[in-house]
């Protein structure tokens, strides 16, 4: 390999390291950021489905968090809240939800979805997600099969996961408390 | 990783998640190349030959380099290096030791690297963290999608050429409205795998 | 600190990758060297890139290809003009003098003024026409008007008139000659656009025969010849042909011609309205 | 004396376009009085508007690009007449005028009009209505209008076969019409028996071998399918084998996707427009060998 | 499918109405003779201008292989040697003769029971040219072993002449010559649906070791290869003859034709023409060759209102004609006359696919898709799509309910072909210069035929 | 040739050489993300800063850089800035960066960027190739935005901007036609746009002969 090749080896070589360098640099204040973020969004969707609680405390099963008992500011358990991942027609749906001790819904939110927009995009909209609110776990079921919540049009698959999802998990409480 | 079967992975690929019609990756070269069969057939070889070498490569520079040094957000570039290189490699083989081959899949190199669909399929492996096998095979899957579309495509567009095309329709404007509608004949397959 | 580490490590991850991808890329390109001559791209990216195939070969590349080789000649694409010569010159480094501009013109008076002998019925094509009983007009000679030739212009530059006649739009028209080429009855003509003065028929029947079909054609009466000053004019059978060379677009034949057969063209073409 | 000439033939055999487009609408005329009969009014007026939208928007499109007006034809009366019958009654009047419009407009047109429709217009249309008011067009294969009270010949759940089926739409009420209509376009020669006997007999013998119950396979879309859509001409292959397997393309698929969905009215739509798009393939593959080919 | 169907009158009512050849005469005054009426090359004429001739005077002549000599057909004088009007297409040189009225013919030589050589000679001089250009005498003599002579009776033009109750025996007898000349087997080709013709012709036959076949499909001359093909299976390329199936391929005219030659010493003077269409009195007429259409009609009570088309050889397949004023040849067997609104004009549409096409045509090609490439010039796609398989036959263009001039196209994308090919050193453009003189075969069948068969 | 003005170049990026009308490259992400404006001005805006940086770095390092590695060096410019934006969004926008997906890491093989380098900045100053990305980045959001804006209003019957409901089709809006937000949607808009695109071409062609 003669000179030339290598003064072209070495400029690659540098172009690289300049970039991951510069890649690295950028990384750790938007990483440091990231993890604010999520944080804070994952504490305001535990209280937005959960209002009476003062703070969560973690139910843990190893590593892995499988929900949260909800703690008014005297410590006494006022509900549950949970994340949970439900496929939903494209992809996964993560549900957050909020129950009380009566195993009442208290409130639900989508946190992520990739839904056809317009169609089951619309499980984040209001008008479905207050629907759950106050639903105990025996009626969460599409109100044509008698039960509280009313499908979104042309898009009941999407609309039983986010049912289906709840339902699993207050099953999941249930059996565990 | 949720548990995934092939079978399902096939159905996604060629199917429900289309690269070309639904996933919207990989259009340039498809509108570009999808005028004839015969290009387009080499078009496409290239395509899933490349995807197939490029799955590969990503996984094990991902799982081996990336991953145990925490350094995922490298994966772009190091995964757009390794395409461009093996592009590159390929091309040079072919050319060296099948000149037939270079002439009629040559051409179609270089349009390859800045194809979506092969940056778009190593990205996905990463994001539904697909194993070894997955990755393969959705590298695989992904381009049997492509090459149906690209026949159907270029057949219908052969058809074409005797048909009275309105004359501003012509040309890009047409091979979008017959997007349009195979798109469309690819709709019903939603929903039939939920991922 | 983590953050120092995480820098070096990026930096040595990709540096690694860049070095090895680069070695192994400069290695197969010298291992897998294949001979290619970038002149031919030099030119195909000059050239108008129109794939007519008015220079003969089959597309600008292989029109390229063959320049370079210098099997082709360098003035041999008549789509781009003397700019595109000239560049190419350029590129290969040699000189070129610039040509005169030509134009087709039509070399009949007829259209609508010519007689039809028979009612064709079937597709609408000059060349389909000729095939059958050497065409639909009285004259055999005459332009048919059915606009091959404006479906062999690749630029658009033609169309037909109201005359049933073709007319060359001399600022679209890049002086192929494909529609030349394409007409079945040898009516369009390359003329150097210095040459003003043509005869608008190429009828060689007898006079009694034009007169009774065409208005305009030429019956061979030799009067041109006789008032021309320079001898530029010869009449042989029943058709009058003008020596260029010799003619200086005075304009006495054209007054005097008792068909308004020869016609002085200000421009030799003229744009379509 | 100026004598005519041409090339031979000299005579045609006086099958036009027109006569065999309007042969083909005097059969959903059937189809649409006997959908009056059975749905009221209300069908009436979804068929009325939803032509008037396709007449309409080809004349205007027509006029606007200075083309010849070509409404006489019938081209754009079936595709607006299908349109309505592809729809359940209960749809708002709304949604077929704009079916229409989109089959019409992109669909026709913009392909190049008559002969140039790689894709059904119609079954288009109807895809594009379903893809944007899904809700509304919803149709499903299960609510039969009363294969009870239409008890014939002892046919039991078969005699809804003959009478009505599927009952979703307002062409489905009419199988035995649209049979009769299509063996006499058969007999006719206005359409092709390759296309229509492979895609029945596909469909038949794929629903058997999966074990469905026939009653809920053929339904009266899958008449309508066999005879007048998978039929349309510009969208199927013109090799006679290729005409085979595009029928049996579309049974396969109209049993594939009836299976999974157990919707076997929308799996005959689906399974039609997806083979549209594979129709030039077909053709592509399967050209046929002339007499005078010798082997070397 | 019924191949000629234009004239109402059955053919009892045409015979009816059968003129003598000496009832037509008075029209007979003046000929054209084209000195070209086969597929090859001109014939030299071997008489001048204000010689005399007589009947079955030998006119024209040509050295060539594939030749056809031209005989007189009137006795009188040449009054001119040049191009005119030719029923094929375009002008062709031609002998014009006009009659002195006296009938003197030249010594015909008769012979009852010709040896082989005999009928070989004879044939040679005789320049008997079958329906599809090919001179008789080329066929017996070219190298293809021939074990069948087959004589089609199913082309409707040279059936309803030629096949009256008259020539049967003759045809049948021009028959054995030919399967004596060849030593061949003998078969007759008869539609299904002619249950006439056959049960006249089985009656002829008495005992002669000759087979009847029915057919469901007519066979014009241009599908010769295809009816061998279809008799014996074997596949024949268009660039080949019936003989490369061991068969001879004769019309009703043409057997007609070899027993007068052989037997009576009369080399092809007259044909059988029928004329019908809106004509005053339709029926068939013996007519000598050279007599121009315009006197051909006259002696059948002439023109029914004015005419619109004047169509040789059938109306499905024949050729219109640019003027009444072209004579008769060898070949002519049938003369229509449309009226002017019996004139097909539709205006073509696209094509919707119908594929009517491809299912009537009888060479299992796609005429549509073939006439669409055409018709934007990429004939290079015809080429591929076997362009040159099609026998123009016209039922294609027939049937299509788009009115699209599918035969023409084809026959387009056939000369633009032939161009490309004869020319290679022309520019390679994609563009191609079409002209007529592609046509340099006279096409007496209303083709402008690719076969290389006259080429040399 | 006219002289280039850095109006003139900018001008051309948007009508003359618009990325994706004229020259049909990054067609990916002119149709996957334009299911509203909102995402059509997130993706043309991070397209922009890469179009931005790597013209700038390609044109100042165009001596520095040899032809035989050109491509690699080009692209390791781009991938640089794809993945900074790629990062940014991720930690200050999240739900913009959810939306537009994949297509952020996938601005690196969008044609448009890698062609201009090719095309442009390696032959130009730094001024112009900066003018150069201005023109093209914002001929590319001049279209994304048009496709967004057609889509979500016939898809949602609104254009929803940040929050703010922009417009709003009154009685459609209860059943506006999904197909427009569906893939098919956005390949017919942007077909029916060429379409007309290339009708006014044809038109002033015909009228100018
Ligand atoms: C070809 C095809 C396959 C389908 N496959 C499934 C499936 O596997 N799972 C599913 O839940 N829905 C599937 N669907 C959708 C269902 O048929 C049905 O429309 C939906 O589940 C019911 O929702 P709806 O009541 O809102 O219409 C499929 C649809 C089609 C057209
Ligand atoms: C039930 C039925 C209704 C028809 N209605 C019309 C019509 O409204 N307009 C029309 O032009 N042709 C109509 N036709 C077609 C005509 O009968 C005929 O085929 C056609 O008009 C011939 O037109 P032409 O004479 O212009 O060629 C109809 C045919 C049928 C069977
Ligand atoms: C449902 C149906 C099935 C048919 N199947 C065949 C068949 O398998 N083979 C056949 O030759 N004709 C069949 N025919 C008859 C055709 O309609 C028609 O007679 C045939 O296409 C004539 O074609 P040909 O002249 O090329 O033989 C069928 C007709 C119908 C209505
Ligand atoms: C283009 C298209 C997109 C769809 N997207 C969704 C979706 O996001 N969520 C859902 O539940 N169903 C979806 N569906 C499924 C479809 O609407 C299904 O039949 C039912 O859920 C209708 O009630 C989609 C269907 C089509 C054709
Ligand atoms: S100039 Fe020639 S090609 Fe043009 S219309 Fe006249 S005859 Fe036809
Ligand atoms: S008018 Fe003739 S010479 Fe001029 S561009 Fe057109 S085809 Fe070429
Ligand atoms: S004329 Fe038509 S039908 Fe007849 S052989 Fe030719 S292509 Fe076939
Ligand atoms: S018959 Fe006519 S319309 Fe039908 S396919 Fe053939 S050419 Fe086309
Ligand atoms: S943007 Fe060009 S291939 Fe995707």
């Amino acid at each position: 390999m003669d000179k030339e090749m290598g003064v072209v080896l070495l400029k690659l070589v540098v172009l690289s390291v300049v970039a991951a360098a510069v890649l690295g640099a950028v990384y750790i204040p938007t990483q440091v950021q990231l993890k604010i973020y999520q944080q804070e969004q994952k504490e305001l969707a535990l209280v937005d489905v959960m209002p009476l609680a003062d703070h969560f405390d973690p139910v843990r099963s190893g590593e892995e968090i499988l929900y949260y008992r909800a703690l008014d500011a005297d410590n006494n358990l006022v509900g549950y809240s949970f994340f949970h991942d439900q496929s939903g027609s494209q992809d996964m749906i993560t549900i957050a939800g909020g129950i009380d001790t009566e195993y009442k819904v208290s409130g639900i939110k989508i946190m992520s979805h990739a839904e056809t927009p317009g169609l089951g995009a619309k499980i984040t909209e209001l008008a479905f997600t207050d629907q759950f609110i106050g639903v105990a776990q025996s009626d969460l079921m599409l109100s044509k099969n008698d039960g509280a919540i009313d499908a979104i049009t042309g898009a009941t698959v999407s609309s039983v996961a986010v049912i289906d999802g709840i339902q699993a998990k207050i099953l999941e409480i249930k059996a565990n408390e | 990783m949720e548990d995934v079967s092939l079978f399902a992975i096939a159905i996604n690929g060629i199917f429900v998640k289309n690269f070309l019609l639904v996933q919207f990756l990989g259009l340039c070269s498809f509108l570009g190349v999808s005028k004839e069969t015969k290009s387009a057939v080499g078009m496409s070889a290239a395509v899933m030959f490349v995807m197939i070498l490029a799955s590969t490569a990503a996984f094990l520079i991902y799982e081996f380099l990336l991953k145990p040094f925490g350094l995922t957000f490298l994966t772009t570039i190091s995964f757009i290096i390794i395409i461009a290189a093996l592009v590159q490699l390929v091309e040079f083989i072919i050319r060296k030791f099948s000149p037939p081959l270079y002439r009629s899949l040559g051409i179609f190199l270089p349009l390859i690297t800045t194809n979506c669909a092969i940056l778009g399929v190593v990205i996905l492996n990463v994001r539904l963290e697909y194993g070894f096998i997955e990755s393969v095979f959705y590298g695989f899957t992904a381009g049997v999608g492509y090459t149906m579309v690209m026949l159907l495509m270029s057949s219908i567009r052969e058809k074409c050429t005797v048909l009275r095309i309105p004359e501003a329709v012509q040309g890009i404007p047409h091979a979008f409205f017959i997007t349009t509608l195979l798109s469309m004949a690819f709709v019903n397959f939603f929903g039939v795998i939920p991922t | 600190m983590t953050g120092t580490l995480l820098i070096a490590q990026s930096a040595m991850v990709i540096g690694g990758i860049g070095f090895l991808v680069g070695i192994v890329l400069i290695w197969a390109s010298i291992k897998f060297a294949v001979e290619t001559n970038p002149l031919v791209d030099e030119v195909i990216e000059v050239l108008p890139g129109a794939n007519c195939g008015a220079c003969g070969y089959a597309g600008c590349a292989d029109f390229a290809e063959k320049v370079v080789e210098e099997t082709a000649p360098i003035d041999g694409c008549p789509v781009g003009g003397f700019d595109v010569v000239k560049e190419i010159g350029a590129k290969l480094g040699q000189e070129v003098k610039e040509a005169e501009s030509i134009y087709p013109f039509v070399r009949c008076n007829g259209g609508v003024h010519c007689t039809d002998k028979i009612d064709y019925v079937g597709i609408d094509d000059c060349r389909a026409v000729m095939m059958i009983s050497d065409g639909e007009k009285g004259c055999s000679y005459g332009c048919v008007g059915r606009g091959t030739c404006v479906r062999a212009c690749p630029f658009g530059a033609i169309t037909i008139g109201d005359d049933r006649l073709p007319h060359i739009n001399k600022n679209m028209c890049k002086s192929c000659g494909i529609c030349v080429d394409e007409c079945p009855n040898d009516i369009l003509v390359m003329a150097n656009e210095t040459e003003t003065v043509h005869v608008l028929c190429r009828s060689n029947d007898k006079g009694k025969l034009v007169k009774s079909v065409c208005e305009f054609g030429c019956i061979g009466c030799r009067i041109c010849a006789k008032n021309c000053p320079e001898d530029a004019i010869t009449v042989t059978g029943f058709l009058a042909e003008i020596d260029q060379e010799k003619c200086t677009n005075c304009g006495l034949c054209v007054d005097n011609c008792p068909q308004k057969t020869i016609e002085m063209i200000s421009t030799s073409v003229e744009a379509a309205a | 004396m100026k004598l005519s000439v041409s090339h031979p033939p000299h005579i045609k055999q006086g099958v036009t376009v027109k006569t065999i487009m309007w042969s083909k609408i005097a059969i959903l005329m059937a189809v649409s009085l006997m959908a009056v009969f059975v749905f009221g009014l209300s069908a009436l007026a979804m068929i009325l508007v939803s032509t008037i939208s396709a007449v309409i928007t080809e004349a205007g499109i027509q006029k606007l690009t200075k083309q010849e007006l070509t409404i006489k034809d019938g081209d754009a009366v079936s595709i607006g007449m299908l349109i309505a019958l592809l729809l359940p009654h209960t749809v708002p009047i709304w949604v077929p005028a704009i079916g229409a419009f989109f089959g019409v407009a992109l669909v026709k047109h913009a392909f190049g009009g008559l002969g140039s429709t790689l894709f059904n217009p119609a079954i288009a249309a109807w895809v594009f209505m379903n893809m944007s008011w899904g809700a509304l067009t919803k149709i499903s294969s299960v609510s039969h209008i009363g294969s009870a009270s239409y008890n014939i010949l002892f046919l039991g759940k078969y005699s809804d076969v003959i009478f009505e089926s599927g009952a979703g739409t307002l062409a489905e009420v009419s199988s035995f019409i649209l049979v009769i209509g299509g063996v006499y376009l058969i007999y006719k020669k206005y359409i092709d028996w390759r296309i229509p006997s492979s895609f029945i007999v596909t469909t038949v013998v794929m629903a058997l071998l999966l074990g469905e119950d026939l009653s809920y396979v053929i339904t009266g879309m899958l008449f309508l399918g066999v005879f007048i859509l998978a039929t349309e001409t510009a969208t199927s292959p013109i090799t006679k084998n290729g005409r085979f397997i595009y029928g049996l393309l579309c049974g396969v698929l109209t049993v594939m996707y009836g299976f999974i969905s157990c919707n076997y009215v929308v799996a005959v739509l689906y399974a039609v427009f997806f083979a549209n798009a594979v129709a030039p393939f077909i053709e592509k593959n399967t050209s046929p060998k002339p007499v005078d080919e010798v082997a070397l | 499918m019924i191949l000629c169907v234009s004239d109402e009158m059955t053919k009892e009512e045409m015979k009816n109405n059968s003129k003598t050849p000496k009832e037509a005469e008075e029209y007979r005054q003046q000929v054209v003779i084209p000195l070209l009426q086969h597929r090859g090359a001109i014939c030299e004429p071997l008489v001048d201008v204000e010689d005399n001739v007589l009947i079955g005077q030998k006119i024209g002549e040509c050295d060539n292989d594939y030749a056809a000599q031209v005989h007189s057909s009137i006795s009188g004088h040449i009054i001119a040697i040049e191009e005119r009007p030719h029923p094929s297409c375009v002008k062709k040189p031609s002998i014009i003769i006009e009659s002195n009225g006296t009938n003197e013919s030249i010594n015909f030589k008769t012979c009852t029971n010709p040896s082989k050589e005999y009928i070989f000679d004879t044939l040679q001089d005789s320049g008997i040219v079958e329906l599809d250009g090919y001179p008789v005498f080329n066929t017996l003599i070219s190298k293809k072993i021939i074990d069948t002579v087959m004589v089609n009776l199913t082309y409707p033009s040279d059936a309803n002449s030629n096949c009256t109750s008259d020539n049967i025996p003759k045809i049948i007898e021009g028959m054995k010559l030919l399967m004596k000349a060849s030593d061949a087997e003998g078969v007759i080709i008869i539609n299904k649906t002619d249950g006439q013709l056959a049960s006249s012709i089985r009656s002829s036959l008495n005992g002669d070791n000759i087979k009847i076949i029915n057919t469901k499909r007519n066979y014009i001359p241009l599908m010769n290869n295809l009816l061998a093909h279809d008799m014996t299976g074997i596949r024949i390329s268009n660039r080949d003859t019936p003989g490369y199936a061991g068969v001879m391929i004769s019309s009703a005219y043409g057997a007609l034709a070899v027993s007068k030659a052989v037997l009576e010493g009369i080399p092809p003077i007259e044909v059988n023409v029928t004329v019908s269409g809106a004509v005053k009195n339709p029926m068939i007429n013996t007519v000598s060759i050279g007599t121009s259409f315009k006197d051909v009609i006259q002696s059948s009570g002439g023109y029914l209102g004015e005419p619109g088309k004047i169509i040789m050889n059938g109306i499905l397949s024949g050729t219109a004609q640019a003027t009444d004023e072209v004579p008769v040849i060898k070949s002519t067997t049938e003369i229509t006359v449309q009226s002017i609104d019996e004139v097909v004009r539709d205006k073509p549409g696209p094509c919707i696919h119908c594929a009517r096409c491809v299912d009537v045509c009888p060479v299992n090609i796609l005429p549509g898709r073939i006439a669409s490439f055409s018709d934007i010039g990429r004939y290079d796609e015809c080429s591929k799509l076997h362009v040159n398989s099609c026998v123009e036959c016209g039922l294609c263009d027939y049937v299509c309910p788009s009115s699209r001039h599918i035969l023409q196209l084809i026959r387009f994308a056939r000369t633009a072909l032939i161009r490309l090919f004869n020319i290679p050193e022309e520019k390679e453009s994609p563009n191609l210069k079409l002209g007529c003189e592609s046509c340099e075969t006279p096409c007496d069948t209303g083709t402008s035929s690719v076969t290389e068969g006259g080429k040399k | 040739m006219a002289e280039k003005t850095i109006l003139g170049e900018y001008l051309r990026g948007i009508v003359k050489d618009n990325p994706v009308l004229a020259l049909v490259l990054g067609l990916c992400p002119a149709l996957a993300v334009t299911t509203s404006v909102e995402n059509a001005i997130g993706m043309s805006g991070a397209a922009l800063f890469v179009l931005l940086g790597s013209n700038v770095m390609i044109s100042a390092l165009r001596k520095q850089i040899p032809p035989i590695i050109r491509i690699p060096m080009f692209i390791i410019i781009i991938c640089t800035f794809v993945t900074i934006i790629d990062m940014v969004m991720e930690a200050y926008t999240p739900p913009l960066y959810k939306a537009l997906g994949i297509f952020i890491p996938l601005i690196v093989v969008n044609c448009i960027i890698i062609g201009r380098a090719e095309a442009y900045a390696i032959k130009n100053n730094v001024k112009y190739s900066i003018v150069d990305a201005f023109g093209i980045g914002t001929g590319f959001l001049v279209v994304l935005v048009a496709i967004g804006a057609i889509r979500e209003l016939l898809g949602t019957g609104a254009i929803v901007l940040f929050g703010f409901k922009l417009i709003s089709i009154p009685i459609y809006s209860d059943t506006p036609a999904t197909f427009m937000i569906l893939p098919a949607g956005a390949f017919m808009t942007i077909g029916v746009l060429m379409a007309l695109v290339n009708y006014n071409r044809i038109r002033k062609l015909k009228k100018g002969a």
